[in-house]
């Protein structure tokens, strides 16, 4: 059927080298695969994106993404003045007849790097650098923190937090220097989850000849060499399906919840990391994943009771 | 602990380098009684234009030169509106603070479509660190191998350069006869023109130096520090810098010291971070990172009490009043 | 206007110039004699700085022309003045306080990109100077530490250095003691003799009679009248100079002063920087009685009246005033020193006295702004204030009786006579005044006078601060004379004659250490 | 004497008039710049910000913040002083509102907690205004740099009481729980539909009333009190003011609270009339807004509305711009405000001299 699908960014815009890029590469796939232009807006404050999604969905507009935790409000209002109109909210929950809510399970993406970071360390010691310290970026540093753990039991865990505000996942240079601090301290692989932040990590960790990981989306690409891999939450994915059941007619409200087993997580592996990752690392991800799918691995989740208590 | 130490003082040595060329930017610009607050747009600015020419030619000098013609350009802005239309120095250094936010981002979506932002440098694009010689030889000298190995060798040209500014400084603020000019226009205005100098000329010269400065501290941030240029990069270091010029009562060396202190101590809320203080316990990273403003502030109100600029700052030079 | 005879030193021709709304040089003509005294007068805003500062290239004329030793010259700015020869000590001076005598005398003439060279040579050629024009000034000594004589040297040691044969002087006796403004003669007189023209401006129509060759008359903006100074007299420039007849004496009764309503103990007082600015000064004020502040500007005058009316904070002694003792630990604000019906006008009308973006009427109620009579319970009561101001303007005599008129927009004199009114009409029992005819024309000054006085006879005490003497001398009963910050004496005014003040002012008994010092 | 005048229409409409529009040139440049029609895009910010009801609501909405911002740096500019940290006590004076609403909220009526909360958005945006303030009066403190400072540490003092204390469990984003109903402002489309008149969903609301209000108050304040009266007199010449009994330190340290409890008003507006929860960042820049408010509407109460207007249009029709062509980011909207800024703020004397000088040579001949 013929759609007049729309996404609405967060504030962190677009190209924030983290989900919101991920979606938006997510509709560039859509639209090339179906033609079906995707109405793209960008607010810049709180009251834009309620106007935005009115607006969007006064002009018909459906399905709306709402993209980021922090349209949740909004969303749930204008869903409910707007009943015909299917809203699908991704990192956030709504409970609506109208919104599907899209979740993700960072913290088994973030074992499973965490596995892989061990199994690289020399020096028994990694770090986490996080963006905004909220329970978002508490919860991927805790699932690292266990797969880390789950290697190497004695391994010491250096996690610091970029800031406290929206800035703090737009300050390579904090996060260059939060990295080669952890570097000092004895750390030899570094997992970012702060969004541009991690631009400046990357940079670190290349300058001084450490490993580290990306996040959101595959950033292989950016330092390759010194990329141990990049711990990929699917947003792209998550968007393109919600147009593509939309189109198909299999869209449905309710909340979906995106983890290992359904491809939401994952490690990143191609051609710029191949080098780094021995055939043994590869089987032992392998079979660390599979435990995870079935259950033999649990992954604690510290957004279920604000702790890392696992 | 040697070692942390050694380690502390190298990151204070990249962190306050930004804040030292704008602290320096500021001085000249200042002494001349132009009151800068737009350090920060200059900066931010210049850190654009150095990261898209670098992204562009591939060569991180061809950067730095568009960052100063960049930086130039809107200490020109700030001229023209002071110097010439004799405007209000605050308000014109918001509106370019305000400008420069904006006009980064637009012309950064325009140009490369990546938010706002520059493409990641690589390479030639930026500036590498420079080992001196023997680094390596000497590193395992007990102190001064990591002191010559660690802290001095191995940062970029544009650190060095930073440093090599301030007696730089020094000398032409206090021994050449533009600096006994530039100081002269900062406290008696009058006293220059009636001397047979020009008071616009001196102060558009030193507004051109302290764009000058900006725009290197720009390019270290995008082409040096950092590979490539994000929104608002510049994440209030021209404010700090403001605020060092005023500890160090705008003169060179303490101006120094006040960046290093702010540099220092930004580099220890770095490592403190996470880390639980004995007695204290984890202290939450929102103090930490409040620190360096706190101290501003208390500093400011405690020890150095009233900061006395050039008695002429931020006082339109009027000749006739229409 | 031929030109026979040897060209001049400065021949105008034609100058105009205006601010805004303000013409203040009109189409004015002046021929200066090489190697000559030449003379300037005129009533304040006659235009006299600003015809000067043109020459000086400070300012550029609308229109006209200017020569020099008979060739026409093209001055922009100071610059070029100097170029030609002309140099320039200013009314209010230009330099750069917290500069040394000698980075103040090089600025603008620094001989080289690097200032080391250039100041020796500098070293050098002012030893030269001050020897030859007895010019003594420690070089090294930063300017804001000088005496106001001193600086005053500074001023023209930087336009001999830039090697001036045209020297302009503007009011440059004003801050001097009689003595010293002697010695700028004999120095004026000794350039005169190396064949440097001087152009001087001074309202002290005795300074011109002893000293210039030539005089010339200002009047709104342009030159009046031209006189060779031997052919003419006081009385003549006076009327040229106010376009008519006027009376130079104030006429008054002997005192008969009554009680003592203010004594003042050892007053100290340490400005910001440390500085002790007033040293121990005691007096008695009476009730009836005008008493005479003389002493040359900036000996701790100004700190005295703000410490009496409470703008400043004493650091000792103590205060007798309405029943009170005020000292450093029981301190008076200006508020309540209003309450205790103690008036003050204030030497500095622009600076302090008014505000002079407000209205006129509500500049009329400056320091009275709490009185129950303008205020309603919450909202301040407009009609009160402007109905009582346009009583004033009218009793005062203030032009344009207009209570909306910016008090900017009143011409100084004016301006003065809305401050006046306002203090003396609170019906005060001390008035403190300075400089109450500071930029007064002739006309208004009488009129000061007469009120002053006349409050005096209703039994009000005025302690009074002027830098002029003929002032002083004319109004008070009772003269004190103070020297840096002290007391140095009393004399009644019926034995006040210029030469003991002058001595008393430089406070001549330490003249000979004072200058071993210097 | 009779005085050649500048005609005051000249000063207060035809010179900031010519100031806009030569901003508004420039910023056309810009859009030409980056391959884009300026007239187009004119046409959706008019049409966005004017052209329809709602529209015309979401200008009203942000002007309420500006009229408070304005407000605020207008009334200590007054006394001499530059307040950058209306952002900060912005910040502050919201959480005032956001603490009073999440406790009263199940236990009181609207009619009890909104004038408590307006009470505490002001008490909070002084309080924050206090310190700098009191340093200034007394220390001497440079308050451009401490209230810069203070802006910095309000937002990390939001976050670590967000984080920490306020966030609602189980929330994503630090965002306290939503109020009751109790405690929202009601929207002015509310207010109205009892009426027969609907103007539009937007989160026009009741603060837009009190920001008009302020504006009366500020006027009476500023020049109908001895207060305004002492406070001018510090403003325009400090050492009158001395000479006049006033103290100088006290009345800065007054009027930076009155200040601060402007500004802290845009808390009332975003936590109680739009957002109806605590969280971060909703002042968006409306502290540094303020300024060119303040210095476009001449630092006057109708000036300020009308420049608060001017520049809730553009944030309203920028948003409808860059909604409408998605290749404008919202950014080219601070780029026309920091040109506003500077062409009527810093160099408001590019034509006055000259506009002044003819209208006075015409007056005098
Ligand atoms: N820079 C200026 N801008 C505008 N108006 C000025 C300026 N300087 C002087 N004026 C005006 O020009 C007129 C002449 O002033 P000027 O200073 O030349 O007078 P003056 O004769 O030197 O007076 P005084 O004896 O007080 O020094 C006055 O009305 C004054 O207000
Ligand atoms: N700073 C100023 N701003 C605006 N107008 C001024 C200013 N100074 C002077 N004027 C105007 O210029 C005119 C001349 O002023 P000035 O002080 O020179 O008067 P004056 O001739 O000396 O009068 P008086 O003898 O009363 O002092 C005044 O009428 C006044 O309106
Ligand atoms: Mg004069
Ligand atoms: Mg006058």
């Amino acid at each position: 059927a013929d759609i007049k699908p729309a996404v609405v960014y967060d504030q962190a815009g677009k190209f924030d080298k983290s989900f919101n890029e991920g979606v938006y590469n997510g509709i560039t796939r859509f639209t090339k695969d179906t033609g079906i232009q995707v109405r793209e807006s960008e607010p810049k404050n709180e009251a834009q994106v309620e106007q935005n999604l009115r607006r969007l969905a006064q002009r018909g507009y459906t399905p709306i993404v709402a993209v980021g935790f922090n349209m949740a409000s909004a969303v749930s209002k204008v869903a409910k003045d707007f009943p015909d109109i299917q809203f699908s909210i991704i990192d956030g929950v709504i409970d609506q007849p109208n919104v599907q809510s899209i979740v993700f399970k960072e913290h088994q993406g973030s074992f499973l790097v965490g596995v892989l970071a061990a199994m690289n360390s020399k020096t028994d010691t990694v770090g986490f650098v996080g963006g905004m310290d909220i329970p978002l970026i508490r919860k991927f540093g805790c699932g690292y923190e266990q797969g880390v753990k789950y290697v190497t039991p004695n391994a010491t865990v250096i996690q610091n937090m970029t800031g406290s505000t929206g800035a703090a996942f737009n300050d390579p240079t904090k996060g260059s220097e939060l990295a080669k601090s952890q570097f000092s301290k004895g750390a030899d692989v570094v997992f970012a989850a702060a969004g541009g932040t991690g631009i400046g990590v990357y940079q670190a960790a290349k300058d001084e000849g450490k490993l580290a990981i990306g996040v959101d989306s595959n950033q292989n690409h950016i330092q390759p060499g010194t990329m141990l891999t990049s711990m990929v939450k699917r947003v792209d994915r998550a968007a393109y399906k919600a147009f593509e059941d939309a189109q198909a007619g299999d869209w449905e409200p309710g909340l979906e919840v995106l983890g290992l087993s359904e491809g939401g997580v994952d490690w990143a592996l191609d051609d710029y990391n191949k080098g780094l990752i021995t055939a043994d690392m590869k089987a032992k991800m392998e079979a660390v994943k599979a435990s995870i799918v079935n259950g033999d691995i649990k992954v604690h989740d510290y957004m279920s009771d604000s702790t890392c208590n696992y | 602990m040697f070692e942390t130490l050694i380690l502390i003082l190298d990151a204070t040595l990249r962190v306050s380098t930004p804040l030292i060329l704008a602290a320096l930017a500021g001085l000249f610009s200042e002494r001349s009684g132009i009151v800068d607050i737009g350090l920060e747009g200059k900066m931010l600015g210049g850190a654009f234009a150095a990261a898209a020419a670098a992204a562009v030619f591939g060569s991180a000098w061809i950067g730095l030169a568009f960052a100063i013609l960049a930086s130039v350009g809107l200490a020109l802005i700030h001229g023209f509106a002071c110097i010439t239309h004799r405007g209000d120095h605050i308000v014109s250094g918001v509106a370019i603070n305000t400008i420069v936010a904006g006009l980064t981002v637009t012309l950064g979506l325009d140009w490369f479509s990546q938010g706002g932002q520059t493409p990641a440098l690589t390479g030639d694009a930026r500036f590498t660190s420079i080992v001196f010689p023997f680094a390596e030889q000497i590193a395992d000298v007990p102190v001064i191998g990591l002191i010559y190995s660690e802290l001095l060798s191995g940062h970029n040209i544009l650190v060095y350069m930073a440093f090599v500014f301030v007696p730089a400084t020094y000398w032409i603020v206090f021994k050449t006869r533009f600096g006994l000019r530039l100081r002269a226009v900062g406290e008696n205005p009058h006293a220059v023109d009636t001397a047979g100098i020009s008071v616009a000329l001196v102060r558009y010269r030193a507004v051109i130096i302290c764009g000058i400065l900006c725009g290197i501290a720009g390019a270290y941030l995008s082409t040096a520090h950092n590979a490539g240029f994000l929104k608002d990069m510049s994440a209030g270091k021209g404010y700090m810098a403001l605020a060092a010029l005023i500890f160090g009562k705008w003169r060179p060396v303490p101006v120094l010291f006040a960046c290093l202190l702010f540099g220092f101590l930004d580099a220890v809320a770095v490592r403190l971070q996470g880390v639980a203080l004995p007695g204290i316990g984890e202290v939450p990273v929102q103090a930490i990172e409040v620190l360096p403003y706190v101290l501003t502030v208390l500093l400011l109100a405690g020890f150095i009490g009233k900061a006395v600029g050039p008695k002429a700052i931020g006082k339109p030079y009027v000749k006739e009043r229409a | 206007m031929s030109n026979q005879t040897p060209p001049y030193a400065i021949e105008l021709e034609g100058i105009s110039k205006r601010f805004g709304a303000v013409q203040a040089n009109k189409d004015i003509c002046l021929q200066v004699p090489k190697g000559s005294i030449h003379g300037i007068i005129g009533e304040n805003g006659a235009g006299k700085s600003t015809l000067m500062s043109i020459i000086y290239g400070f300012y550029e004329a609308d229109s006209g022309t200017i020569s020099i030793d008979g060739e026409q010259v093209d001055i922009r700015n100071s610059q070029d003045a100097i170029k030609v020869g002309i140099g320039m000590v200013h009314q209010h001076f230009m330099l750069v306080e917290n500069f040394t005598v000698l980075e103040n005398i090089v600025l603008g003439a620094e001989g080289g990109a690097v200032l080391k060279h250039g100041l020796s040579a500098a070293r050098e050629e002012l030893k030269r100077l001050e020897t030859e024009y007895r010019l003594d000034v420690d070089v090294d000594a930063v300017v804001e530490d000088l005496p106001v004589g001193l600086q005053q040297r500074v001023e023209i040691l930087k336009a001999l250095y830039r090697g001036a044969k045209i020297l302009i002087l503007d009011e440059p006796t004003g801050v001097l003691t009689p003595q010293e403004a002697d010695h700028l003669f004999r120095i004026l007189k000794s350039l005169k003799e190396q064949g440097v023209t001087v152009l001087l401006i001074t309202h002290k129509l005795r300074e011109i009679l002893a000293s210039t060759d030539n005089v010339s008359v200002m009047r709104q903006g342009e030159m009046v009248a031209h006189r060779e100074t031997a052919t003419t007299n006081k009385d003549e420039l006076a009327e040229l100079m106010v376009g008519k007849k006027v009376r130079l004496k104030v006429t008054k009764d002997t005192a008969q002063p009554t009680g003592t309503v203010l004594s003042a103990k050892d007053l100290s007082f340490f400005d910001s920087q440390g500085v002790e600015r007033l040293k121990k000064v005691s007096f008695e004020l009476k009730a009836g009685e005008i008493l005479g502040i003389a002493g040359v500007s900036g000996n701790g005058q100004s700190e005295l009246l703000n410490v009496l009316s409470g703008i400043a904070p004493l650091s000792s002694g103590e205060i007798q005033y309405a029943g009170q003792t005020i000292t450093a630990s029981a301190p008076k604000n200006a508020a309540q020193m209003r309450d205790l019906k103690m008036a003050h006008v204030p030497e500095d009308r622009h600076k302090m006295g008014l505000v002079t973006g407000f209205d006129a009427y509500e500049a009329a109620v400056l320091g009275y702004q709490n009185s129950e009579v303008y205020n309603g319970k919450v909202l301040m009561n407009r009609k009160a204030m402007l109905s009582e101001c346009e009583q004033r303007m009218t009793d005062w005599d203030v032009r344009p009786p207009d209570p909306f008129l910016k008090t900017a927009n009143f011409s100084g004199g004016n301006q003065q006579k809305i401050v006046i009114a306002r203090e003396v009409e609170q019906n005060p029992e001390v008035l403190l005044i300075g400089q109450p005819t500071r930029g007064v024309d002739i006309g208004a000054i009488e009129n000061i006078h007469e009120q002053i006085v006349k409050l005096r006879d209703a039994g009000k005490a005025i302690l009074l601060v002027s830098v002029e003497l003929d002032e002083i001398m004319a109004l008070s009963d009772r003269i004190i004379v103070m020297f840096d910050g002290a007391v140095v004496g009393e004399v009644p005014a019926d034995q006040a004659d210029e030469r003991t003040l002058g001595l008393m002012m430089a406070n001549a008994w330490n003249e000979e250490k004072g200058a071993a010092e210097a | 004497m009779s005085q050649a005048k500048v005609p005051v229409w000249v000063n207060v409409g035809l010179i900031p008039l010519l100031n806009i529009l030569l901003a508004f040139f420039v910023s056309g440049l810009v859009f030409l710049a980056i391959g884009q029609n300026p007239l187009e895009a004119a046409g959706y910010l008019v049409y966005g910000a004017f052209g329809y009801d709602a529209g015309i609501g979401y200008t009203l909405y942000y002007a309420t913040n500006l009229i408070f911002t304005g407000l605020a740096v207008s009334i200590a500019f007054k006394a001499g002083l530059f307040n950058i940290g209306g952002e900060g006590q912005a910040y502050i004076g919201g959480l005032g509102v956001g603490l009073l609403c999440l406790w009263l909220d199940s236990s009181m009526p609207l009619i009890i907690i909104a004038p408590l909360a307006i009470i505490g958005g002001a008490v909070f945006g002084a309080a924050w205004a206090y310190i700098p303030a009191y340093l200034q009066a007394r220390r001497g403190s440079h308050i451009v740099i401490t209230t810069i400072m203070f802006n910095f540490i309000a937002s990390s003092l939001m976050v670590y009481l967000m984080v920490n204390w306020l966030k609602e469990k189980g929330m994503m984003s630090p965002i306290s729980r939503t109020f009751q109903e109790s405690a929202w402002l009601p929207y002015l489309h509310d207010v109205f539909s009892p009426l027969g008149l609907d103007i539009g969903n937007s989160p026009l609301n009741l603060a837009f009333i009190l920001a008009l209000l302020g504006c009366v108050v500020y006027w009476g304040l500023v020049w109908h009190t001895r207060w305004g009266y002492q406070l001018r007199t510090v403003g325009t010449n400090p050492t009158a003011a001395r000479y006049a009994g006033i103290d100088n330190a006290k009345v800065t340290i007054w009027v930076m609270l009155i200040s601060g409890a402007f500004a802290g008003l845009v808390g009332v507006n975003e936590i109680m009339g739009v957002n109806h929860n605590l969280l971060l960042n909703f002042t968006a820049g409306y502290g540094f807004a303020g300024i060119a408010v303040a210095l476009m509407g001449r630092n006057h109460p109708i000036g300020i509305i009308l420049a608060a207007i001017l520049f809730g249009a553009l944030y309203q029709g920028g948003a409808e711009l860059a909604f409408e062509i998605p290749s404008i980011t919202p950014e080219i909207v601070v780029v026309i405000q920091g040109l506003v800024i500077l062409f009527s703020g810093a160099l408001e004397n590019m034509f006055k001299g000259k506009i002044e000088g003819y209208f006075l040579r015409r007056a005098a001949a």
